[in-house]
């Protein structure tokens, strides 16, 4: 009885009625913030880490992008005559060390993010898939 | 029209009016099975009202997916169909395809049963909802308390739910339901009897009929007005036995994982799902009966006697649609109570304002008798 | 009538534990007569994990540990680590430092309260909190190219200067928020069931957080008037003018509120923070550096070392983090990886005292109380 | 004052040395003092025990406990030196209640016992864990 004596007006539950019909109307707020996401994309940054890329000239294959993965993402393997990283995608903690390190500055990340796949053999991104051609790119 | 009682009259005058009636009847007197025609009326009526009760559970589930997400600045279904309509076909669909697992330790026939019980009076509560002039199944004499009690079925079918499936989750949510569904549908009664002393009868059409017309022409003689106590009361009671947040204890997700239906899937499943909405339906429909006048509307003598089925079913629909509204978006609103809050709030708050309603009702009454 | 116990396992799935904890609850009908956390299902090992990897390496480890505030956990251990080497800060580098732990804040405290609300049945709540961590998250994508697990503080600076646009981006964020905080507090502040279901339940006095070791907003909300940001300031918490939030009621309501007022106090202390930042472009210290490299295509300067050793020796730093005092504990025997990691993680300490809390409640209380301790359960099972 | 030195006045015959962890004071402790110690220690106003911590020096054990004292805002380091063979020091849930899983933890992961603890169980790991995983020599590549 005392509850109902204090809270009979019910003021609290109108002053949120209130809010929510506002965003029913779109009163000061805007309608939607979701995007339709297959259909629409948000705007990446563009520092934003997904996939790696390596510059295939400035690559020197050394290994310290190897050495320096926390979670023994990467291997060096050979492709075609020189050697090159290999990505794990499946280990990858999307750190960033590894282009931290890179002494030639040929690792980067790409805004690729959409990784998912079958198996976990197509999830191993080798040379051929994470190299490209800076000369050819710009 | 006035002489229209219920959809069967009506469908007979339509047959009727294009002529078609007669030799129909003929037919069948000749072949000495007149009881057949009747039966197949009443067949088609009532096919008619839980296919459109069916679409309207569907439309609803759309709908309240669609105010939560304007409350919560998201879209909603979008992909399928026009702005995501046809969405609860999808659901429908996927829900068919699931499979429909009865867990081993579960009583299978009661676990089985159980979905049907809740849904089939969820179905027959409509009977004697007025959706319009002459727009009604069965204009019984009894309907309130028909009403009231075809409700007080579906708790039965909750705790069979929560029992057979041997889950100790919902068994929580099944005695949850049935106390809360005891405790609230006292002060429900209670509120609706207050009605009763105004008209004198439990019949639906005659408390619609007493709400028509108007006060100097402008304030509709609605029951809500002579009744706000009443009115709240009643809004809050149905609220709770429609089991909707802030009262939905039977399910209450994030204490119960489901509640009562945590074991179910794919068919039964759908049918308690069905059964929420239909019950959503059903229950704003009586507000509207009871409270908002139903079906009447101050412009209404005014309009063409032959369109007057229409148009009051549109009105019907326009308020029902209203309490759907307010009852999602309170929803969107506010937090979930607590199970002895509630019975707290039913016993010792709503039940002694139900009993000073009626009083006021009744002194009301004496008042109003003595001028 | 006879009635018998009902053990409930609520958990380790269950839609408001917060991810893989169990409760075994020993029941009388709805009461509950005893609670026991049953942890450990999401144990990944970290502190061994941190004995075999490089300081440098264990950085994005420590994002994982509570994925949703993970600019402070990464602070933490490289505060710890700092202190072990004598490595001086740049200015510039603390006042960013600050800004994400703030922000970080803000969006801690905004999963909290609408995870809150969603376990009290107010969905709206969560997604307007998410809506405008959104936004902090964008901003954190700018920042330093993750959404979550972001790696970017490290020993000696950060990883990289604030990106252009990122001040106006921040101001607006700000703006809005202001205007967020009050929706939020007209939507549930007042509500009469909330304020039922929220005053009262989970008391703990102050003696009895100090004694479980209660950290946080936890704390806060018994009355403690303890901050470590303003009791044993780190970074440039020193300049910078705040209060600490305190209630004193000790039931969730109180902890809720204290969020609440944690998120304005946090918008305040960025206003001043973005106010008086050092132009000067100097984000990373140099004493273990090597040369910057030449011709990055984006501002990734690596000042900080690859073969990072700190001397010897032991240090245990802590932080207010989030969710309450985050400490880090490390050993080390002047190899480039640590001897020995320890974290004192706020939710884990935090955690200890739900039994005593919800004892002779029910379970929506155990719900509503459990939820204003704010756990995640990577950094509760580490 | 510097509290380690004022615990090494008040309790002579426990404290074996003192020094400094970083810019915290730090006291060494004789194990089997531990309790009567930590008591002093509460007493003397340290009421946030925040951390335990055990590490394995392969020789030996060593447990630190990190207090603070909401009070007087200051820190206090304990150092208990346990055996490698037989690593058990006293527990401290007695003092205080958060010292409870801080110990169960330590006991799972680093394998020290608690005497006295009311319930030493494994809170991280499995139960029927074998070995304890932050021993030095516990075998990585083994599987449980």
């Amino acid at each position: 009885m005392a509850w109902i004596s204090k809270n009979w007006t019910m003021s609290g539950i109108i002053k949120g009625l209130i809010v929510t019909l506002k965003h029913v109307l779109h009163i000061g707020n805007r309608p939607t913030v979701t995007v339709q996401y297959p259909y629409e994309r948000m705007k990446l940054s563009p520092r934003f880490r997904g996939l790696h890329a390596v510059d295939e000239n400035a690559c020197i294959g050394c290994g310290i992008c190897e050495v320096n993965c926390p979670n023994g993402t990467i291997r060096i393997v050979k492709h075609n005559t020189r050697w090159y990283p290999q990505v794990n995608i499946g280990m990858c903690l999307f750190c960033g060390i590894c282009v931290d390190v890179c002494p030639m500055n040929a690792m980067k990340m790409t805004g690729n993010y959409e990784l998912a796949d079958y198996t976990r053999e197509s999830l191993i991104y080798g040379p051929d898939r994470l190299l490209f051609n800076k000369e050819v790119k710009q | 029209m006035g002489m229209i009682a219920n959809a069967y009259e009506l469908i007979i005058y339509i047959l009727e009016f294009f002529g078609v009636y007669g030799p129909i009847k003929n037919i069948f007197q000749v072949l000495g099975i007149e009881f057949v025609l009747k039966i197949i009326i009443v067949l088609v009526e009532v096919g008619i009202l839980f296919v459109f009760v069916l679409l309207t559970v569907m439309f609803l589930t759309w709908m309240e997916r669609k105010v939560v997400a304007m409350v919560q600045a998201r879209y909603g279904p979008m992909v399928t169909g026009p702005r995501g309509l046809l969405q609860p076909v999808m659901d429908g669909v996927k829900l068919i395809g699931k499979e429909d697992i009865i867990p081993e330790k579960a009583d299978r026939w009661i676990f089985t049963l159980a979905p049907f019980i809740v849904f089939i009076p969820a179905l027959l509560v409509f009977i004697p909802i007025p959706f319009g002039q002459s727009l009604i199944i069965s204009d019984l004499r009894v309907g309130l308390l028909y009403i009231i009690a075809i409700s007080a079925v579906s708790p039965v079918a909750i705790l069979l739910a929560g029992w057979a499936s041997n889950n100790k989750y919902s068994l929580m949510g099944a005695m949850r339901a049935v106390a809360q569904d005891i405790s609230y549908t006292i002060p429900l009664a209670l509120a609706a009897i207050a009605i009763v002393l105004f008209t004198g009868s439990l019949s639906t059409v005659d408390i619609v009929n007493a709400q028509s017309g108007t006060w100097f022409g402008i304030i509709p003689k609605w029951f809500i007005f002579l009744q706000p106590l009443g009115f709240i009361l009643f809004l809050i009671a149905s609220i709770a036995e429609m089991g909707r947040i802030p009262f939905d204890f039977q399910e209450s997700e994030s204490e119960l994982v489901a509640g009562f239906f945590t074991e179910y899937s794919g068919m039964k499943f759908a049918m308690f799902f069905l059964a929420e909405y239909a019950h959503l339906f059903a229950v704003s429909g009586i507000v509207v009966t009871l409270f908002l006048g139903g079906w009447s509307f101050p412009i209404l003598p005014f309009v063409p006697p032959m369109l007057v089925p229409l148009v009051s079913l549109g009105v019907f629909l326009v308020k029902t649609y209203a309490v759907i509204f307010f009852a999602m978006w309170l929803r969107d609103t506010v937090p979930r109570m607590r199970i002895d809050q509630l019975l707290n709030l039913g016993w010792k708050i709503m039940v002694p304002l139900a009993l000073l309603n009626l009083l006021l009702a009744g002194f009301l009454i004496t008042v109003w008798g003595a001028f | 009538m006879e009635t018998d116990e009902l053990i409930v396992n609520m958990g380790p799935v269950h839609p408001s534990t917060h991810g893989v904890l169990r409760f075994r609850l020993r029941m009388d009908g709805e009461i509950i007569k005893e609670c026991t956390p049953v942890l450990g299902y999401l144990h990944r090992g970290t502190e061994k994990l941190g004995e075999m990897k490089t300081y440098l390496q264990f950085i994005p480890y420590t994002d994982r540990l509570d994925y949703v505030s993970a600019f402070p956990y990464n602070y933490a251990f490289v505060k710890a680590v700092e202190e072990l080497a004598g490595i001086e800060v740049p200015l510039r580098a603390e006042y960013i430092r600050v800004i994400t732990m703030e922000l970080n804040r803000i969006v801690n405290h905004l999963v909290s309260i609408g995870s809150l609300l969603m376990d009290l049945g107010a969905s709206t709540m969560m997604l307007w909190g998410f809506r405008e961590r959104e936004n902090a998250l964008q901003l954190f994508e700018k920042l330093c190219g993750a959404r979550m697990t972001f790696n970017y503080i490290k020993p000696g600076g950060v990883r990289e200067d604030i990106p252009e646009g990122f001040i106006p981006q921040l101001n607006e964020f700000l703006k809005d928020m202001e205007k967020r905080i009050e929706d939020y507090e007209q939507l549930i502040n007042s509500n009469e069931i909330f304020l039922m279901r929220m005053k009262n339940i989970g008391v703990i006095s102050a003696e009895e957080a100090i004694n479980y070791g209660m950290t946080g907003p936890t704390l806060r909300g018994s009355g403690v008037n303890y901050d470590l940001r303003k009791y044993e300031p780190y970074s440039i918490y020193r300049d910078l003018d705040f209060r600490a939030c305190v209630r004193n009621e000790g039931d969730s309501y109180a902890r809720y509120l204290v969020r609440i007022d944690e998120m304005k106090e946090s918008l305040h202390i960025l206003r001043q923070v973005v106010d008086t930042m050092p132009e000067a472009k100097i984000v990373s210290s140099a004493k273990y550096g090597i040369a910057p490299m030449t011709g990055a295509p984006s501002a990734v300067s690596t000042y900080f070392p690859r073969i990072f050793a700190p001397p010897a020796g032991e240090v245990y730093s802590r932080i207010e983090a989030p969710k309450g005092e985050l400490g880090f504990y490390i050993i080390s025997d002047g190899t480039t990886k640590p001897y020995r990691v320890k974290i004192r993680s706020p939710s884990f300490c935090n955690l200890t005292a739900i039994p005593k809390m919800v004892q002779g409640l029910k379970i929506p209380d155990l719900i509503a109380a459990f939820g204003t301790i704010d756990v995640v359960l990577g950094d509760v099972d580490r | 004052m510097n509290p380690a030195e004022e615990l090494k006045q008040k309790l002579p015959a426990a404290v074996v040395s003192t020094g400094m962890q970083v810019n915290k004071p730090m006291a060494v402790i004789k194990t089997e003092e531990l309790l009567n110690a930590a008591r002093k220690v509460k007493e003397m106003g340290f009421d946030h025990l925040s951390v335990i911590t055990g590490t394995d020096y392969n020789d030996h054990f060593e447990v630190v406990y990190n207090f603070f004292s909401y009070n007087n805002k200051q820190n206090l380091v304990l150092k208990v030196i346990a055996d490698h063979d037989k690593p058990e020091v006293d527990s401290l849930t007695s003092l205080w209640k958060g010292a409870d899983w801080l110990e169960r933890e330590t006991y799972d992961l680093v394998g020290i016992r608690f005497n006295g603890h009311p319930n030493l169980v494994r809170i991280l790991l499995a139960e029927g864990w074998m070995g304890h995983p932050l021993q030095k020599d516990y075998d990585m590549m083994r599987r449980k």
